[in-house]
């Protein structure tokens, strides 16, 4: 069954983000996809996340497709003008990727290529636009296209600064669903309850809602996110754990097994975000006894 | 009734029930046992009569029971399952039962690393609380523990301890309702020393309404002096001697601490007639046993009920 | 694993002393693993034998040998074209190997160096523990995985005996009460009522009460 | 010796002294493929350290810690060692200078002595080199091995030419040497002369150089020394007899307060006279008395405050906080009598001692300003060289650097990082390297003897008359030569001349010997050139085996010819029994990433990314927070008066625009693995923390400090009660405000030097000073007090300290049981404190409360970085170096370095030098393609091994590990070579390289040969 | 026995004293030409089967030199080298030889003094313990067939 017909059919999905190689050894994303496959349902690939140069989402959706699993790219404008993207989008439909996610895209300031042009030709509401009209046969300029390409298209929520923002990110989103949007994904927060809140506003948007699960590493990192990213609502008690198990590796691979576990009744999917640590995954699932 | 026990008929009238001990020789001598009864023998309901106690070897406990038992007291049949199989105890269990013994204590004993003979082999072969399930399947089910039918099942009344003083505490209480589910009809505690903490087990036993099904006999030790009482506090396992009654023990002279040691012992017990659950005393005077019908006396437990 | 410890070299010394042509062999299993009978210590005991020999102006020869394993016949037919050559075997197997060397060169004598102990484990480098009786009707299902049968000295099944002080035996104040662990066990994992529930009577048949046991798989038997 | 190569067509590094700081310099230079011409005024190297017994805080033996150092660089090819020579003239520019040098003739051929010390035994007077036992003159004695390897002869007190050179067995006597004058094309130059120390003859008070028993520290030095004048035991220098009370004074000749007195601190005295006072306890007896006198405790370095606490509580060291005002000698017992006064007690006391030891500081000698003047560069006021504010080794004079005590009063530890430091700032002078092979390279294919019957060669070194002066050498030859296997058996003459070589390489070709075994002196110090001599022979230089039949034989046996022969003919049976069983090695190699990454953006980071940058290297500079700067940029000015804020913008503009520089802020280091020159590190980075791997040879820790707000004396519940930062800020910002005052206290000590933070901040004191100076100029008449338990201004702060008492700025000493109170009551802030000195309670109203809070380590994130890394900690949480005396930079994990207050609490000079240092320690290591593991290495025999974890156990390092097939395997790359594992293992499946059991067996074997 | 001369192996570590044993020879301290040094990286790398073969082989003394405690080049080499000595040591009194035939020395490697102390020290103790056992058998064997 795809993940589409999963979705509507209320079935609970687990998604695993997973990057391409900034590079052109896959045998990592390969190894990892091959340890998850029976357990995950689809493998979500972002597109070059945070400015960082990395293979591009296609190629790397192309190789999941390959090894068996279904891929869920994202898609945004800040490095492709309209013909790009529109190009690549029946690229991806011929290489068997049939699921997207229109994303905002981030800046480059953090990235490793401060100095690229952003182009930013289409936002997320053209995006679904464009794509909306791909499936309908034409591109945007109009024209006719030779065989119609199918997706399963979501949109993804900005990190939640504060209550107004939550507002204004709801309203985004209900015009993201208007536009064509077919499920939502939430980005991930620590505070449970907090958390639950947000999920909630989303809810009643009546389209899936996708929550994310973030894998702390370290205590530098649970420090930093709690610092400098306050729509994390990173919790001290959580620090403190972290520096006071005895091995803190699987302390985190176990907070993120509670978080999935916590949040499973809520949603119709997670995302679990490794960042980089992907061999680590089963171990989370084990915890969250998926 | 269940069985015959005089101790069971006591404890049925609701009176206070005394039970105290007699070590059997480690000899050939009968002589020894009579002795020793006879110096208890108008104070107490019961005499336990020890199962090589502390894992030294002395007359066994059945041949020291049936002498008593020939006086016309009530001996109390102890039986360790470390010296043991379950075949053994079986038989020594119907041959006792016999020889006109209906009172028997199930224990599984004191290693033999602390005894005379520390290279022989501990049996174990089943514990106390099996042990006790065995006597009760006898008595009540005419069956032997292989499941086989008894044609004359021993009616024993039957003894489990307790040491409400050994870790964990909070296991302690649930040990005990275990041997009673098992199958024990009365229970002898370990010596109380620590009195706060043994009502506070009498508190959680009443909480979960074992002082109905069971009674509960205090184990009390008259001290000799405060060099025992720092031994027991210190060498012995699973003793809670606090450390005020060793200081009470050593603020008197060394000639009046025998008798500061009896005191003690009787203070104890008026303290304890008054707890919930206590159904009466065992008495656990080693090497002592002149001295039992003093405290029994003095605690105003004399005379004993006549049947 | 298998647990032993090297005899007194008096013992060996003793069983070998009419002989002068010794084949010492050597377990790389257990033995190994727990320092009593690996290729070290067929090394050592080597040497030690030659000292005691030399001291009394005598020489005797010593092959040293140590087999993959001693409890598998194919290993112990690696002895075979020394077994001519010598007065006698000392294995310094665990009872199992031992017992296969002598079952397979009935002619010559064969002897233990070591003192098989216990199945135990390594609680750190150097302290090895019993854990294990070889019961043959495993309870740790219920017990918290810690066994009572061979870790309390009582063997007992229904709980700890009164003489536990500070959760320890009262055989000694070196002792983990069994009992104690599997009570904190069972509170950790929220199995309390376990401990409630009264545990028969033990059947000691699978645990050699019935005689020696065998383990027989058809399917690989063939 | 080493060869003069010729060099001239190259640029080198010009290092002027010999010390520790110069060797240190010259071994960073050539290790980074520099040449380097070290220069040295006397015949051997060494320095002041050589003299030392022991040095704190380890209170270890000095030449086992010094003595790799001395014979590393016998092996470096890229350096030139020059001793007995000066500099004349310094022409040309940074990058492109001339140095003309003079060397003093030495009358040795230095490739021929072999210090067999025949010369000296003879012609003792004429002869330099010498252990010296003369208990009077211990500053003449040195290190016993001394580097080069090599007498000197002072020809003006040779009487008869001929009879010593006919003395001289290896010819190596040249009457007709004469002054030498060389040219050298220098890219830069380093200093590091060091100072001398002060005589304390010229003071009369103390006694020094009249009493017997009244010494210098160094004095004492020598005498505890195992290679002193009484072989390393404790005596009365006029009685022989071990002393029962022994006292130290301190600040003599430093500080400023007598007449012949310098004014600044020597940094030094503090810490040596408390090891001295321990060691004395240590190894003499517990019971000897000790007591120091003593000013201020000046322990401010890394770990040092809880060094003198240990001197203190647990070695009972009595501490008197006074100056003594003279000593007086009993002329019949040479017994010594102190008199003082203690601050609390006005009464004058007189107490006994039998020994007397002054803690003598540094003084520049008058040669030093003659040298200035040759370089050309500017000294100070104290003539010490004049060095940049935020580049404490750049001189005046462009291209010309300085390291330790040339620069200012200090340690050894300081002397290591600054001596790291110029060479790495000497280094950016060159042009860059250029992938030339080195010429270690240059041997001919080594020959697979594999199958080959053993062929062995013995050579027996006669060593001049030596060894063949004790024992026959010619009948040793003889009767090996019937050992099996032995193909040739001869003598050498002297083993290790070029001639001899040259004999040996032949025999090893005409008669195809597979194996050598060389009988001379030890394999220590003459191994590795006999392996290069196999090398040039076409063997693997496994294949040697040296016999050391001098050191270990013939020196120790010279009165029992017999039985040294007997000796000797049974070493050489260890030795070829043992050669039969070498085999052919290869050193374990791995090619070098050449990236570098350095965490932390502060000042320390960002000096070190730049410096190596600038030498080509690729380099990763992560830092957490979204912007570059680090705890600097709460620093407004710094003492010296510079303007910090400036000075971090620009070092960000070029940090950011350097195009070898990646910038990588919001970044989180969350994995690391790899071996050094081979590391993989992963980062979290930027809002989103995405993760990203990087791959770098190098790691440079600049990780910092945070500064400390403990909750004392009302800190953060009134706006006037702050740290000295908010005063620095507040001074540059607000003016107005300061000048309103009318009282500032500041109390030291905030939170440092206390049960819970026992070490000292360092850098309290001077910014108190800093802070206290600044607002006397704005507002003269504002009264300042500053409470204080030491007053710390090491170096030439003390200038700084000197000047606010002069301002009239009130000192009140307070001791830590007995801690000043802040009260506040109506918004009025007061301070209360103990005078000491007045004995009574004074109360201070005051208008601004500023605390010296110092600085904590960020234990979080050392922590973090601790456990990813596997790097030690100290107690208080810094990163633990992996020696605090030579090896202040780099982490007990290779190619890993620390730099700035992550290493402990420093100012940003200190940091920058620092940073400095680790840049040029890592281009150590950068600077090679690959990394040589050496042989010697644990090897796991997999079908043996039973998998029992008993090396994954044993191993210190934690290298070996089970790996998938089931059996133990050791990384060669991480393995130390030890051995412990191979002789732990049970299954016998492990061997250590080189040292095989069937090789120690084999010696066993050669020995025992005629008993088996 | 008057003239018995013991053969004495001493393995020595590489940093410390085989130094110290360098360092002895540079200042010319004598000690007895009996003890002869075999080199190891770390006492460390000494095996109890190195000990032991070395009594076989003929030694009447061994003993294993290592650095000063606290300042072994491997952390804790001469630790464990200690512990394996006092292995070696049991194994020696079971077989009824003396176990002072072995002993674990330490010294940091300037100790030269030390170092010869040390070698005059035990060469003396082994000198009054007689020859090895294996050759004492020899010789009394010898002295028998000659009486």
């Amino acid at each position: 069954m795809t993940l589409q017909n999963k979705l509507s059919k209320g079935d609970f999905v687990v998604l695993a983000e997973m990057n391409t190689p900034k590079g052109v050894d896959i045998s990592d994303l390969v190894t990892n996809v091959r340890h998850l496959k029976s357990r995950i349902d689809a493998v979500v690939i972002p597109d070059m996340d945070n400015g960082v140069m990395h293979m591009s989402a296609l190629a790397g959706g192309a190789i999941i497709r390959q090894q068996g699993l279904e891929p869920m790219i994202h898609v945004y404008g800040r490095d492709r003008n309209r013909m790009a993207l529109q190009g690549d989008m029946l690229a991806a439909h011929v290489l068997g990727i049939n699921n997207l996610v229109v994303v905002q895209g981030e800046a480059m300031t953090h990235g490793d290529h401060q100095n690229a042009k952003p182009v930013d030709d289409l936002n997320e509401l053209d995006l679904l636009v464009m794509v909306h009209s791909l499936l309908k046969g034409r591109d945007l300029a109009g024209f006719e296209l030779s065989g119609k390409p199918e997706f399963f298209t979501g949109c993804q929520v900005q990190p939640i600064q504060d209550d107004d923002h939550l507002e204004q990110e709801v309203k985004a989103a209900k015009a993201k669903v208007a536009a064509g949007a077919q499920y939502i994904m939430v980005p991930p927060a620590f505070d449970l309850d907090y958390y639950t809140q947000v999920l909630t506003r989303f809810k009643s948007l009546n389209v899936p809602v996708i929550a994310t699960v973030f894998m702390l590493k370290n205590v530098g990192m649970a420090r930093y996110i709690s610092i400098n990213d306050p729509s994390s609502k990173l919790p001290e008690s959580l620090i403190t754990r972290i520096r006071k198990s005895k091995d803190r590796e699987m302390e985190c691979v176990t907070i993120a097994g509670e978080m999935i576990k916590e949040l499973k009744t809520q949603v119709q999917g997670i995302k679990i975000s490794a960042s980089g640590w992907e061999d680590r995954l089963p171990a989370i699932m084990d915890c969250a006894g998926l | 009734m269940k069985t015959e026990s005089r101790l069971e008929k006591v404890l049925a009238s609701g009176a206070l029930a005394v039970t105290s001990e007699v070590g059997p020789p480690r000899g050939a001598l009968p002589e020894k046992v009579r002795q020793k009864a006879t110096l208890i023998k108008d104070h107490v309901d019961g005499i336990n009569v020890t199962d090589n106690q502390t894992a030294m070897v002395r007359m066994s406990s059945w041949a020291a029971g049936v002498i008593i038992k020939q006086m016309g007291l009530d001996p109390i049949l102890q039986m360790v399952t470390r010296d043991r199989n379950r075949l053994a105890m079986q038989s020594d269990i119907i041959g006792a039962y016999s020889m006109g013994i209906n009172t028997m204590m199930c224990l599984s004993g004191d290693h033999v690393k602390f005894g005379d003979h520390a290279n022989a082999n501990g049996v174990f072969d089943i514990d106390s609380v099996q042990l006790v399930q065995t006597v009760r399947r006898m008595r009540d089910e005419g069956k032997f523990q292989g499941g086989a039918d008894i044609d004359t099942p021993p009616k024993m009344f039957i003894g489990a301890a307790a040491n409400p003083f050994a870790d964990p505490f909070e296991l302690r209480v649930m040990r005990l309702a275990k041997k009673i589910k098992a199958g024990a009809d009365f229970i002898q505690t370990q010596c109380i020393f620590n009195l706060d903490k043994f009502e506070k087990y009498m508190e959680m036993m009443c909480d979960r309404g074992l002082d109905q099904q069971v009674h509960l006999l205090a184990g009390i030790t008259p001290m000799k002096s405060v060099g025992m009482a720092r031994y027991m506090k210190n060498k012995v396992p699973g003793m809670d001697v606090p450390d005020d009654v060793i200081k009470r023990m050593a603020g008197v002279s060394k000639e009046e601490q025998p008798e500061e040691g009896i005191r003690i012992a009787i203070e104890s017990i008026q303290r304890l007639k008054e707890v919930k659950g206590v159904h009466g005393f065992h008495i656990m005077a080693i090497e002592w046993e002149e001295k039992v019908p003093q405290i029994v006396e003095k605690a105003g437990l004399f005379p004993r009920p006549v049947l | 694993m298998i647990t032993a410890e090297q005899k007194p070299l008096k013992e060996i010394i003793e069983y070998i002393s009419p002989y002068n042509r010794i084949l010492l062999v050597g377990c790389n299993e257990c033995v190994t693993v727990c320092a009593a009978g690996g290729r070290k210590e067929v090394g050592l005991l080597a040497s030690a034998l030659h000292l005691n020999c030399l001291k009394q102006g005598k020489t005797i020869e010593i092959k040293e040998l140590t087999l993959e394993r001693q409890c598998d016949p194919e290993y112990v037919e690696e002895l075979v074209s020394e077994i001519g050559r010598v007065d006698a075997i000392v294995s310094m197997a665990c009872g199992c190997g031992v017992q296969s060397v002598a079952a397979r060169y009935k002619e010559t004598p064969v002897f233990p160096a070591v003192n098989t102990k216990f199945m135990g484990a390594s609680v750190a480098q150097g302290i090895w523990e019993e854990r294990c009786k070889g019961c043959g009707d495993c309870m740790l299902g219920i017990t918290g995985g810690i066994c009572p049968v061979a870790r309390c000295s009582k063997h007992l099944l229904n709980g700890p005996c009164g003489g536990t002080s500070y959760g320890m035996c009262e055989i000694s104040p070196d002792v983990e009460c069994a009992w104690c662990l599997i009570w904190e066990r069972l509170k950790a994992l929220g199995m309390e009522k376990r401990y409630e529930e009264i545990m028969e009577a033990k059947d000691w048949r699978p645990a050699g009460g019935g005689g020696p046991r065998k383990i027989i798989r058809e399917d690989l038997s063939l | 010796m080493q060869k003069l190569k010729d060099i001239q067509q190259d640029k080198s590094v010009l290092v002027i002294g010999g010390g520790v700081g110069g060797i240190r310099a010259a071994l960073d230079l050539a290790e980074s493929r520099r040449n380097v011409v070290l220069i040295d005024k006397s015949y051997a190297i060494g320095g002041l350290m050589t003299q030392l017994d022991r040095t704190f805080p380890t209170n270890n033996c000095d030449l086992c810690t010094v003595s790799p150092h001395l014979s590393e660089n016998t092996r470096q090819i890229h350096l030139e060692l020059s001793p007995m020579t000066q500099l004349e003239s310094l022409t040309g520019e940074a990058g492109d200078f001339k140095a003309t040098l003079v060397t003093e003739p030495r009358y040795i051929d230095m490739d021929k002595c072999t210090a067999c010390g025949e010369c000296y035994k003879q012609f003792p007077e004429a002869v330099r080199f010498t252990p010296g036992l003369d208990p009077r003159a211990p500053t003449c004695m040195r290190y016993p091995h001394a580097t080069p390897y090599a007498f000197s002869i002072d020809m003006e007190k040779v009487s008869d030419i001929a009879a010593l050179q006919k003395v001289c067995k290896a010819d190596a006597i040249l009457p007709e040497d004469t002054q030498k004058r060389t040219t050298v094309d220098a890219g830069a130059v380093v200093l590091s002369i060091g100072a001398e120390l002060f005589d304390p003859a010229a003071l009369d008070n103390y006694g020094g150089g009249r009493f017997d028993n009244v010494v210098t520290g160094l004095e004492y030095e020598r005498i505890m020394s195992a290679s002193g004048p009484f072989q390393g035991d404790l005596v009365r220098v006029s009685d022989k007899k071990r002393p029962k009370k022994v006292a130290w004074i301190q600040c003599v000749g430093s500080r400023g307060i007598n007449r012949a007195d310098v004014p600044y601190c020597s940094g030094v005295c503090c810490m040596y006279a408390l090891k001295e006072a321990m060691v004395t306890k240590e190894r003499f007896a517990e019971s000897i008395e000790t007591t120091i006198f003593f000013m201020d405790m000046r322990t401010y370095g890394k770990d040092y405050e809880q060094y003198f606490n240990r001197a203190k509580d647990d070695y009972g060291v009595r501490m008197i906080r006074c100056r003594p005002h003279s000593i007086v000698q009993d002329d019949e017992t040479r017994d010594l009598s102190i008199t003082y006064t203690t601050e609390d007690e006005a009464r004058h006391k007189t107490e006994e001692f039998d020994m007397v030891v002054l803690s003598t500081g540094f003084r520049v000698p008058e040669s030093t300003r003659d040298l200035a003047g040759r370089l050309g560069i500017e000294l100070n006021t104290h003539n010490f060289a004049e060095t940049d504010h935020f580049n404490s080794v750049k001189t005046s004079r462009p291209g010309v650097y300085v390291c330790g005590v040339a620069e200012s009063p200090k340690d050894i530890p300081e002397t290591m990082v600054q001596a790291s430091a110029a060479a790495s700032m000497a280094a950016a002078d060159l042009p860059a390297v250029m992938d030339v092979l080195d010429t270690e390279e240059d041997f001919p294919p080594e020959r697979d003897i594999t199958g080959e019957a053993a062929r062995i060669g013995v050579f027996v070194c006669d060593c001049g008359l030596e060894i063949g002066g004790v024992v026959d050498v010619d009948k040793i030859v003889a009767s090996v030569a019937t050992c099996a296997d032995v193909v040739v058996s001869q003598t050498v003459g002297y083993g290790c001349s070029s001639d001899s070589m040259r004999v040996i390489e032949a025999a090893i070709k005409t008669h195809h010997l597979n194996r050598v075994v060389i009988g001379g002196c030890s394999p220590r110090t003459h191994e590795t050139k006999f392996q290069d001599l196999m090398r040039r022979a076409g063997l693997n230089k496994y294949l040697v085996e040296i016999v050391n039949l001098r050191d270990q034989n013939t020196w120790v046996h010279i009165g029992q010819p017999e039985a040294a022969l007997d000796k000797a003919y049974k070493l050489l049976q260890i030795g070829i029994s043992g050669v039969r069983k070498n085999r052919s090695l290869v050193d374990h190699t791995l090619p070098m990433n050449q990236n570098a990454l350095v965490v932390g953006g502060g000042v320390t980071g960002m000096t070190a990314a730049l410096q190596l940058a600038g030498q080509g290297v690729k380099v990763y500079l992560v830092e957490r927070n979204a912007e570059l700067g680090g705890m600097a940029t709460s620093i407004r000015r710094t003492i010296e008066g510079d303007d910090v804020r400036s000075f971090i913008t620009q070092l960000v503009k070029d940090v950011t625009k350097h195009k070898n520089i990646q910038v990588l802020t919001r970044s989180i280091i969350v994995d690391h693995s790899g071996v050094p020159g081979l590391f993989k590190t992963g980062i979290q980075t930027g809002l989103r923390m995405n993760y990203m791997q990087l791959a770098h040879g190098v790691t440079i820790f600049a990780t910092g400090a945070v500064a400390n707000r403990p909750d004392v004396y009302g800190l953060g519940t009134h706006d006037n009660i702050t740290t000295q930062l908010e005063l620095d800020a507040l001074i540059e910002d607000d003016p107005e405000k300061i000048k309103a005052m009318n009282q500032v206290v500041m109390i030291q000590c905030a939170g440092s030097r206390e049960a819970d933070n026992p070490n000292c901040s360092r850098v309290c004191c001077q910014a108190a000073m800093k802070n206290a100076l600044r607002i006397k100029a704005i507002s003269p008449d504002t009264q300042i007090f500053i409470l204080y338990r030491d007053i710390r201004t090491y170096g030439f702060y003390e200038d700084y300290y000197k000047q606010a008492r002069d301002l009239d700025v009130k000192f009140v000493r307070f001791s830590v049981d007995n801690k000043p109170e802040v009260w506040i009551e109506n918004d009025q802030v007061s301070v209360f404190v103990d005078d000491v000195i007045l004995g009574r309670k004074i109360q201070i109203e005051t208008d601004y409360v500023a605390l010296s809070t110092g600085m904590v380590a960020d234990d979080e994130t050392t922590e973090d970085l601790a456990m990813m890394f596997h790097l030690p900690r100290t107690t208080d949480n810094y990163f633990l170096e992996d020696h605090v005396k030579l090896r202040p930079v780099d982490m007990s994990v290779r190619g890993i370095f620390i730099a700035g207050t992550t290493h402990s609490p420093k100012t940003i000079r200190e940091s920058i030098t620092q940073a400095y240092a680790a840049a040029g320690r890592a281009q150590t290591l950068l600077a090679k393609k690959e990394i040589n593991l050496g042989a010697a290495i644990a090897k796991v025999d997999g079908t043996k091994c039973a998998a029992c974890l008993v090396c994954v156990r044993a191993c210190p390092f934690g290298i070996p590990f089970i790996n998938e097939d089931g059996y133990s395997q050791i990384d060669p790359a991480q393995c130390q070579g030890c051995g412990i594992c191979a002789a732990d293992c049970p299954a016998k499946a492990i061997q250590l390289l080189a040292f095989e059991d069937d090789q120690i067996l084999a010696k066993l074997d050669g020995l025992f040969g005629g008993l088996n | 026995m008057e003239n018995f001369e013991p053969e004495i192996v001493a393995f020595c570590c590489h940093y410390c004293a085989y130094t110290a044993a360098d360092m002895a020879g540079s200042k010319r301290i004598s000690y007895p030409p009996n003890v002869k040094i075999i080199r190891v990286p770390c006492t460390g790398k000494v095996d109890a089967i190195h000990m032991m073969k070395a009594f076989e082989k003929g030694a009447d003394g061994v003993y294993v030199a290592g650095c000063l405690e606290g300042d072994c080049h491997f952390k804790n080499g001469n630790t464990r080298a200690g512990y394996r000595v006092a292995y070696v040591q049991k194994i020696l009194e079971e077989l009824g030889w003396e176990k002072d035939r072995l002993a674990m020395i330490t010294m940091s490697a300037g100790m030269g003094e030390r170092f010869a102390r040390t070698a005059r020290e035990f060469t003396e103790k082994i000198k009054e313990l007689g020859p090895s056992p294996i050759k004492q058998f020899n010789t009394d064997t010898h002295q028998q067939a000659a009486g």
